[in-house]
């Protein structure tokens, strides 16, 4: 099991920026919304937390594809499917690299992004903590979206659609601890969601990730 | 035809594409279905004839 | 003689057959009759005025929008359980009328919206929890369409289903939670104070019930395409079997 | 330690081959042969379990089979040595040594698996298979774009395994150099009226 | 040339919703806004023609990864180059199938969208048509980034990096137009720049991503 | 056809092959040989025009030369007809009927190009040589995957182009089936005294 994580934090690293590229995603989409929505300082400080959130969703999202499809491409997965491991262990622990790899991350990423939108002081703490609760559950879900398509040529933007809906409860809960924290307003409820989310979907996605794969595999 | 006031316009293009979007999928379905049917009697037929 | 008959394909089609033609014509008096009545033949509400006729659309289509996903999940556990083709060819059957239904109550909310509350669109918990169980539709039909074989394609829609039912009733929550509302509360509920008067209540379960059963005709009738649409596509592979032997 | 009866197997939900049976025991070759689209993909992806019989019984336990598919399943970005490394900790076996020199791939071992000729990544496939420390090995044409030499170093390998009470069956059109029981599978070609039988509620 | 035009838009139909896919993430883009910034209506009616203009630009980006890579994947890509067409022949076709494909509809789609994000009534006209001449850009921007990263395993997120920067200032004329529009200013200048953007792109783009074609098939 | 005066080939930045010279003329084929990783698949890729050569002269037409790599280049969703239909639009064919006929894939005209065998696939990748109406045919071992009959049509497609006047190039580790003169590549492989003579100016 440490092998196939070892081996997957490798790869990325080795493939020239598995590690980079959802940071440097999550970077340009937050610098582009200036050029989008305009420069106003107080709208941006209004939707800070939401942006951030948002792309550090987008960024999870868009490197759900190399979860799998890479290794279902050269035929490892088959390999995988037949060696002396559960696969649900085995899509467990590709969901564990790819939080090591995108999530973790932009968690970290996240404050200093917020400088550049003008995030109110005490949405610091509640950015980073809202996005190291909520991004294992972005993750785990997408997992599933990526076992759901493996089989699909080019299904990235499938993916994404089938993905986004199963993303819309944390983004809500996350994005409103973050609001809220920015505003100073009571935020335990939302924050409990948020862990019970995560909670709850890596305990139980495991499961319909790897029934999934076999399906596919077949 | 009842006097809607105000809100002819809103009622009338609520009731019109609801009802085009009704319609819509009732032709589109019976469309397919009775191309489905034509060419399953079709594939039955020629292979009946070839045994 | 058990309910599984039904689950043969033929079975299912000679029934489906028989019963189609009293469903159509039953689901044509009901929405005709419904609407007719609400259209022509009810008074303005002293509030809503005019506006309020488009409850005999908006209202059954919103039902039969979460209905019909029920319908599919039901389905949908059927085929992975008991593996019944009929049930997967249903479920998909299904999808496309269930989102033709939501965009109904979404476009019908949206125009009745503009003069009650000044807006096309608010981000209402209600209205909100519709748009998210649209783009379940739609990522579910999509991934019908793109998977070619028929088994693994009903296998990964209905796990998709069923996960997708999971996370429906979450964002229910998360958007209650995220938004007050401005829409009305449940106005058939049992509580008589709340309940719309019965002028309107009449028609309103006349087209409620049409609405209902135009859409089991509907699935019954685009079950049976894909039955047929099937069986045709076995018929041509055996024949190519057959010549290539 | 293989044994199929009247074994069916299916592809994109057509039937192709029924009526097979066959017996592989300790130290037998198996060899499947048969025309273009005969089913020999279709077959060894069942025996490896990764796809369910159509009908027909199928005796085997997966923990000892060993698949090697047609596609090499390398990561370009690892080295050869990396590469066999992660399948000897995934299947539990210590070293890596003999597999490197049982196919020649010393001099290549600290080479990315990207920059391999045609022939040198098949070599690695295979060798992928010494690490396994499985008894059945289930091979899809093994020596496609393998040299001369590297056929017999190939061979050498099976027969080894064979020796010390292992079993194999591949499927090829060329030769192996490895003797075995051929079973050609033409003649168990899928008819329409298994086609029948199987989708029955639709026909 | 139009074989392969038409082969384009045949693999993109075939292919379970090449049309519709770039859609539905533009629509989930949008209604994810809400999600994360909050719902208040004079907020979004600030950012949406922003919002829009991100979404399109995203939609756009995320579907070209299609342009080249099948091609090149299963090796088509090398035999275009040695069939008797010009390369820069090619790219453009490739870039006017993906345009036709996600562009396009992308600008029928937005001014619905537009209703989601309660964009001010004289918005409607600009935002269509802001997208109806910038989006022609992104596609030749895009396949240009497309034929760069053409080599590379999973270039997808690598390519987004590339393309983002050659993107901002179509999105900024673009945004630039839809935001005046949304509030009645005059908006000539930018107007004329991203038309110019567009054609200039249209003409010199091509050989660009011709070259780097070249090199990448070497 | 092509003539090649003390070619170099490199892949990867590293030399190849170095000092190799032969002629093609209309109407022969020339089958290449040589160990793995000894430079064939370079070799031809240099010759269809997608890599510069390291040094030396290649005189030969690109307009004439139809390329037939390893991977299959053919869309899965497309079936065989359409498949074959497209290319012969490229190069402005009209019919595809004789390519079909040649490897006798008429019944499997209609199916999806996905759905094929290994070997069925590789059967229509070979038929797209005959809807180039190109003259010289490079093709890297296209008998891969391919059962005995197949060798035996794709013998005859090749030997029918040799008679009309084309020529054909193909790298091969096993029988093709088609006579023709034999250039092993083992002794032109490149020395290390190559690499100082082409990256002289770091060494
Ligand atoms: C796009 C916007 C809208 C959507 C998606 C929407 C959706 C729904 C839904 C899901 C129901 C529930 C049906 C049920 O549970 O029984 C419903 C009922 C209803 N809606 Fe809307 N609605 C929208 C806009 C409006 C507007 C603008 C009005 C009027 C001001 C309105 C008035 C009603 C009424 C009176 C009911 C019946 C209440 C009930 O029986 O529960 N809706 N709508
Ligand atoms: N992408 C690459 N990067 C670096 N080196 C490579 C690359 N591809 C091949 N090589 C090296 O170049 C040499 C020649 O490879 P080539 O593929 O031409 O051999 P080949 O004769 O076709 O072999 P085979 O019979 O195995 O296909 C080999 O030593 C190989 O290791
Ligand atoms: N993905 C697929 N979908 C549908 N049918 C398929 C698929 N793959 C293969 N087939 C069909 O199944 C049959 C058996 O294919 P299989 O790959 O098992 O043949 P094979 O004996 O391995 O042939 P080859 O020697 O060419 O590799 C063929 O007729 C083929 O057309
Ligand atoms: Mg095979
Ligand atoms: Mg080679």
């Amino acid at each position: 099991m440490s092998a196939l994580l070892l081996r997957d934090l490798r790869l990325a690293l080795r493939a020239g920026g598995g590690f980079g590229l959802g940071l440097a995603f999550f970077l340009i989409v937050t610098v582009m919304v200036p050029f989008s929505v305009g420069p106003t300082p107080e709208t941006l400080a209004v939707i800070a937390p939401g942006v951030l959130w948002l792309g550090a969703l987008l960024a999870c999202l868009l490197s759900l594809d190399r979860v799998l499809a890479l290794d279902w491409e050269d035929g490892s997965l088959d390999l995988l499917a037949t060696a002396p491991v559960p696969l649900e262990a085995v899509v467990s622990i590709k969901a564990l690299a790819h939080w090591l790899t995108t999530g973790l991350p932009l968690v970290l990423a996240a404050p200093l992004l917020g400088v550049l939108l003008n995030l109110p002081a005490p949405g610091y703490l509640w950015i980073t903590l809202s996005l190291l609760i909520g991004t294992p559950a972005l993750s785990v879900i997408g997992t599933f979206g990526a076992a759901l398509t493996v089989g699909l040529k080019r299904g990235g933007l499938l993916l994404s659609l089938l993905v986004m809906p199963l993303y819309v409860p944390v983004l809500i809960f996350g994005a409103e601890v973050a609001r809220r924290g920015a505003s100073h307003l009571p935020l335990e409820a939302p924050l409990l969601m948020l862990a019970g989310l995560t909670l709850g979907t890596i305990a139980l996605m495991p499961f319909a990730s790897a029934a999934v794969l076999r399906v596919n595999l077949r | 035809m009842p006097d809607l006031g105000k809100y002819t316009d809103t009622v009338l293009s609520a009731y019109g594409v609801s009802l085009l979007l009704l319609l819509g999928l009732l032709v589109l379905t019976l469309r397919r279905g009775a191309k489905i049917r034509a060419r399953l009697r079709e594939v039955e037929h020629r292979i009946e004839r070839n045994g | 003689m058990s309910i599984w008959e039904y689950a043969n394909p033929k079975k299912f089609l000679t029934t489906s057959e028989r019963l189609l033609p009293p469903l159509w014509g039953l689901s044509a008096v009901l929405m005709l009759g419904g609407l007719i009545w609400g259209f022509f033949f009810t008074p303005d509400d002293y509030r809503q005025g005019a506006t309020v006729k488009i409850i005999y659309l908006h209202v059954p289509a919103a039902l039969m929008a979460i209905n019909a996903w029920f319908m599919m999940l039901v389905a949908s556990l059927i085929w992975v359980i008991r593996r019944h083709h009929v049930s997967a060819l249903a479920a998909r059957a299904a999808a496309p009328v269930g989102i033709v239904m939501t965009l109904i109550a979404l476009v019908t909310g949206a125009i009745w919206g503009q003069p009650m509350w000044g807006t096309w669109w608010a981000w209402d918990p209600r209205l909100t929890s519709f748009l998210v169980l649209f783009l379940f539709y739609l990522g579910y039909i999509a991934l019908w369409e793109a998977i070619d074989n028929p088994d693994t394609a009903a296998d990964l829609t209905a796990i998709l289903c069923l996960v997708g039912s999971v996370f429906a009733v979450l964002s229910r929550y998360a958007v209650n939670f995220w938004n007050q509302g401005l829409h009305q509360g449940a106005s058939l509920s049992l509580d008589k104070e709340e309940n719309v008067a019965d002028v309107f209540a009449y028609p309103l379960y006349a087209c409620m019930a049409g609405f209902a059963v135009f859409f089991v005709a509907l699935v019954f009738y685009r079950t049976g395409t894909e039955i047929r649409a099937r069986r045709m596509a076995a018929l041509i592979a055996r024949e190519r079997m057959a010549a290539d032997a | 330690m293989i044994e199929a009866r009247d074994l069916g197997v299916s592809r994109g939900g057509l039937p192709v081959l029924t009526g097979l049976s066959f017996t592989l025991g300790a130290g037998e070759a198996l060899i499947l042969r048969g025309p273009n689209g005969s089913g020999k993909t279709t077959l060894l992806r069942t025996l490896a379990g990764l796809q369910p019989p159509l009908h027909g019984e199928l005796i085997c336990d997966l923990d000892e089979i060993a698949y090697g598919a047609h596609a090499d399943g390398l990561k370009p970005t690892l080295t050869v040595a990396e590469n066999l490394q992660f399948w000897a900790k995934v299947f539990g076996v210590v070293t890596i040594t003999p597999a490197l020199a049982a196919l020649d791939l010393q001099a290549l071992r600290d080479r990315p698996a990207g920059g391999l000729s045609a022939g040198q990544k098949r070599r690695l496939s295979l060798a992928r298979l010494m690490v396994t420390g499985r008894r059945v090995w289930v091979l899809d044409e093994p020596t496609v774009s393998l040299d001369g030499t590297s056929v017999a170093l190939f061979a050498a390998m099976v027969q080894g395994h064979l020796n010390s009470g292992g079993a194999a069956i591949m499927a090829t059109h060329i030769d192996l150099g490895v003797a075995g029981r051929v079973l050609d599978l033409a003649p168990f070609r899928a008819t329409s009226a298994a086609y029948v039988a199987d989708e029955g509620g639709f026909l």
